[in-house]
């Protein structure tokens, strides 16, 4: 079965109230099973007392997790802990990385501030920076991904 | 024309049906929210219904609910005011309370010395004492010769109970019915505490052969008002879970109330109490009451005062938080009747989580639903089995109890089993009907094998 | 220990909410039930839920739900003794609640006299002027001369309206201001009631600028108990269709109250009224009352009363059917507002019937839902577009409208279009917090088209 | 199975109260399920008050509809009234039909009696008697099959 195919047969389900879809032939067997809830994006409901001019908007988003595609040889740092993300030890320091660095195991990465401790972040691997997915100064949540690493072949 | 909010922004630092509890507490008084959640809770209806949320951890709740770090960086990169801690988790933690103090942030429940001064019983009993609370007879710390045993055992009076200090499920426990058991029980104590413990220290207690445990809802604000609103009877539950809580007891006269109400005032007062507390006795069969302990957060059953009050003990909590007054409760009306549906096996209480292929609440008049689940949720396996639960009332307790039936029967819940089988025999039974319960009837009520009972 | 039920088994006339409404008053009562439903509603909750159901007809409703022969004959055939006919339907058929007695079967509600005398305005309102409860002035029945009408006119005061006796939609309809303009006016209305209808008959009436629409609720019982449940305010309303009901009425003093009391239960026992009943009043801006109609069946907005009193009225209903005695209602507390939710465009009104892809009810303290939908079912384009009726309570009128806001906005339905951002726009409106609204509010308010505010 | 033959098959299940489909032939395995009421039958919610033994049981039990598979040459005669069905206009008299019974367009099949009236339900049809699916005295509702007739060949 193709990704395609599966694809086709998602949509397809996508329409109906099925909630569960088995099908087995030729060697390959598929199970569905869907929530009746739509999930996955976070709902945020209208604050039903905005009219009140009270209350200001958020200072902080705090974006949503968009997970990124994961590739074989390539390994992702998430955030262990809650806190503000920040590239460099300080404002007039430089980044620790750059896409394109070549980083080794142990290496700081970047760190996040949490109740007023820098916790610096270190690589759990030897290779090179192929993507940071954070602003400096954005907060993150537990999970999120910050950084990913092209780990080398001889890794 | 609107009241200005206590606050601009809360976070909520608990999950499940209280979160949802705390977080339309706050949408009714303006106040924007902010949800934390374990990666099991990603689709949980309080991280939806949150204005916003914040993934602290994964599943373990040491490294997600429990994890003071993360939550108080949660508030901090959300710039939420102030912290509730709903019950369970961090909220009778007095050093969470202090580390929030610490970051800045309002902790929405008592100063971190009310919440150590209670969680320490022997200071908590010694402090009733001393106010002129009754608490439960019993030798003040361990037992030191066998002839003050024997003294103090005629002073309490029999039957009484021999617990180990160090002790719990029932090793080096014995009951004593007369004084010519006294001495051999001491000494079975003190070797089955030894050999389970490691230490033979006991000691000796007043003991209760059928007890109720009534609880009075104190609220109390930092301008020094103090408020009882009356009991809830929290007598039916199993192996010390609560199943079923109601309000008036069945066994309390006007009297009785007043006197245990002003006795909660005063335990409250003499701890320099503020905020949302429940001072917990036990009523013995003559209607002596003995304080047992203090809770020092929002309980499950707080609904059961808020109906009859019709008064928001949440709201309350938030308001006492930001130093705002709060209001006398005034007269409270009818009965109130609280079931916690618990994703259990409803006769062995095995758990059963799993997905709810259907979940239709009921509804209609002096019903009341507090639950974070719905209709295609899966119950996380991690957390509590507490997934729903139920509140009526009506003008009398029979009225009550017919429409907590009535509910019952029309909540719908596949996919897993639950307790309410439990509850629908429950309010079809003869002696609970009576209501004269004490703690010992759910045991005995189970051994009536009431499964068996066509329905 | 246990009542015995006011009778066995009885059959519910009725659809929807309303029907599961009476169903659960009788399980809390153990008195069984029996539903009637047409082809269309074979899969709703209100046969599901009672005892037995009857199919009695195809789904037009003159067919099935109105079929007089085929309800008294599921009536006969389950043996239900006594039928509950909710409102709509056959619920003001003085013809159904004759039959009812003539076959044996009790009617619950008032007699057949008592349902046609209410049927009959003028007969009403000429029962009401005798009793001395005040009705809108204007002429008894159709102007004869021209100098009789100026003569009342005078009497009435302007301004007035002048109506083609057999009108309706606003054809052959004049609103006069002074009396200059009173002579052309009452000839162009003559002329346009003989073009729209063949008859010049007009007659002239007192008109109200701006009317508060404000009913008395009334119950009373065989032994000539009769009681005044305080008010209900219906003034939000579209083309005569309640929207939103709440209580206390924001304009009534609590003497306005009482003397509006006094004069539903002049005017319920004048009519040797039993049962639950509605006095309904116009009350203008210089807080006079006049009687408009009494509607002789249970309301939909009555859990707004329920609420308030913790009285269950259909349960009142049904005892007082029986001959027996009704308790008395005692004390109202807090206030108490329904929205009703319709499955229609929230701005045009249109019907918007479908498949509940969605629908997750809100719940929490002081928060009631009577709805017969559920996630996966369809709402039938037959019948009407009440999906739900969401009701809450507060302390105070502002804790109700933020309340009723929180519930409004956790209201999960997909699938079909609601009246749900109607109802959040409204209780974030300045003017309807003010409460000084009358029942040309919601033509006003929608003027100011409230879907362009960002919510 | 392809695409198509699922979405014809989706389409068939969408319109049927069926909530589970399972179907395993030659080497082809396929399970649906169906979100989220179960439709058809009605519940019957055990009456929450029996214990207080105040409440007998209904005398009268109202039976579920159960349709007969409709087939092409034979028509079925439902119920136009709710009522108690006879098959003979007294006690002592002959049933109007049997099985087997050849009858006439406006021929008198059966009585259901209603508000103490007999009202004679007549056959729309000229055929042959196939089955009776109600028993003497037995409550019937709107549209239940009472009576099934196969047309003759040249009606």
């Amino acid at each position: 079965m193709t990704n395609e195919e599966i694809r086709a047969l998602l949509n397809l389900l996508q329409s109906t109230n099925v909630t569960l879809f088995e099908l087995e032939q030729e060697g390959v067997r598929i199970k569905i099973q869907k929530s009746p809830l739509s999930v996955g994006d976070t709902l945020r409901l209208p604050s039903i007392r905005s009219m009140g001019g009270e209350v200001p908007d958020s200072a902080t988003n705090v974006p949503l997790q968009s997970a990124p595609t994961p590739r074989a040889n390539t390994r992702t740092i998430t955030a262990p802990i809650v806190g503000t993300f920040y590239r460099s030890p300080s404002p007039e320091a430089a980044a620790y990385v750059e896409i394109g660095s070549v980083v080794q195991k142990g290496q700081i990465l970047c760190i996040i501030e949490a109740m007023k401790l820098m916790n610096e972040i270190e690589s759990e691997f030897d290779g090179t920076v192929k993507a940071i997915f954070m602003e400096n100064g954005q907060s993150v949540e537990y999970g999120m991904p910050l950084i990913e690493i092209e780990i080398g072949p001889e890794a | 024309m609107k009241n200005t909010p206590p606050f601009k922004k809360v976070l909520v630092a608990n999950r499940g049906e209280i979160a949802l509890r705390i977080i339309r507490a706050c949408r009714e008084m303006g106040v924007r929210t902010v949800a934390i959640y374990s990666t099991a809770d990603r689709e949980s209806l309080h991280v939806r219904m949150a204005d916003e949320a914040v993934c602290v951890g994964p599943p373990e709740t040491n490294l997600s609910y429990r994890n003071i770090p993360n939550i108080i960086s949660a508030a901090e990169i959300t710039q939420a005011e102030a912290i509730h801690p709903g019950y369970g988790f961090l909220s009778e933690n007095a050093h969470f309370a202090e580390i929030c103090q610490s970051a800045g942030v309002v902790f929405i429940g008592p100063s971190p010395d009310s919440i150590s001064l209670m969680g320490d019983k022997a200071r908590a009993k010694s402090l009733m004492k001393e106010t002129g609370v009754p608490v439960v007879p019993g030798s003040e710390g361990a037992i030191v010769s066998e002839e003050e045993a024997m003294t103090l055992s005629r002073e309490i009076g029999y039957p009484l109970i021999i617990k180990a200090s160090a002790g719990g499920g029932g090793r080096g426990m014995r009951i004593v019915h007369q004084e010519s058991e006294f001495d051999n029980a001491l000494h079975a104590a003190q070797t089955e505490a030894f050999q389970a413990f490691g230490s033979k220290e006991v000691y000796i207690e007043k003991y209760f052969q059928n007890p109720r445990h009534v609880e009075i809802q104190i609220l109390a604000d930092t301008e020094g008002r103090v408020y009882a609103l009356g009991e809830r009877d929290c007598s039916i539950q199993r192996r010390h879970q609560k199943l079923v809580e109601e309000s008036p007891s069945p066994v309390l006269s006007s009297r009785l109330r007043q006197e245990m109400s002003d006795a909660a005032v005063r335990a409250a007062r003499a701890a320099g109490y503020v905020n949302a507390g429940t001072v917990e006795f036990l009523v013995d069969d003559r209607k002596n009451f003995f304080f047992i302990e203090m809770n020092t957060r929002i309980q499950v059953e707080h609904p059961v005062t808020e109906t009859l009050f019709q008064y928001d003990l949440v709201k309350a909590q938030i308001r006492i938080a930001a130093g705002l007054p709060v209001d006398p409760p005034g007269k409270s009306a009818g009965h109130a009747i609280e079931c916690r549906i618990n994703a259990e096996d409803p006769w062995t209480f095995a758990p059963s989580p799993g997905h709810l292929d259907r979940f239709l609440v009921p509804g209609g008049p002096g019903v009341r639903i507090d639950t974070a689940f719905f209709e295609g949720a899966t119950i996380p396996p991690q957390y509590d089995s507490l997934i729903a639960k139920l509140i009526v009332n009506g003008r009398t307790r029979e009225e009550a109890l017919d429409r907590m039936a009535r509910a019952l029967a029309e909540f719908e819940i596949e996919g897993i089993r639950t307790t309410i089988p439990f509850h629908i025999a429950l309010m079809q039974d003869e002696a609970f009907r009576k209501g004269t319960y004490s703690t010992g009837f759910v045991e005995h009520f189970l051994s009536r094998r009431p499964w068996e009972r066509p329905s």
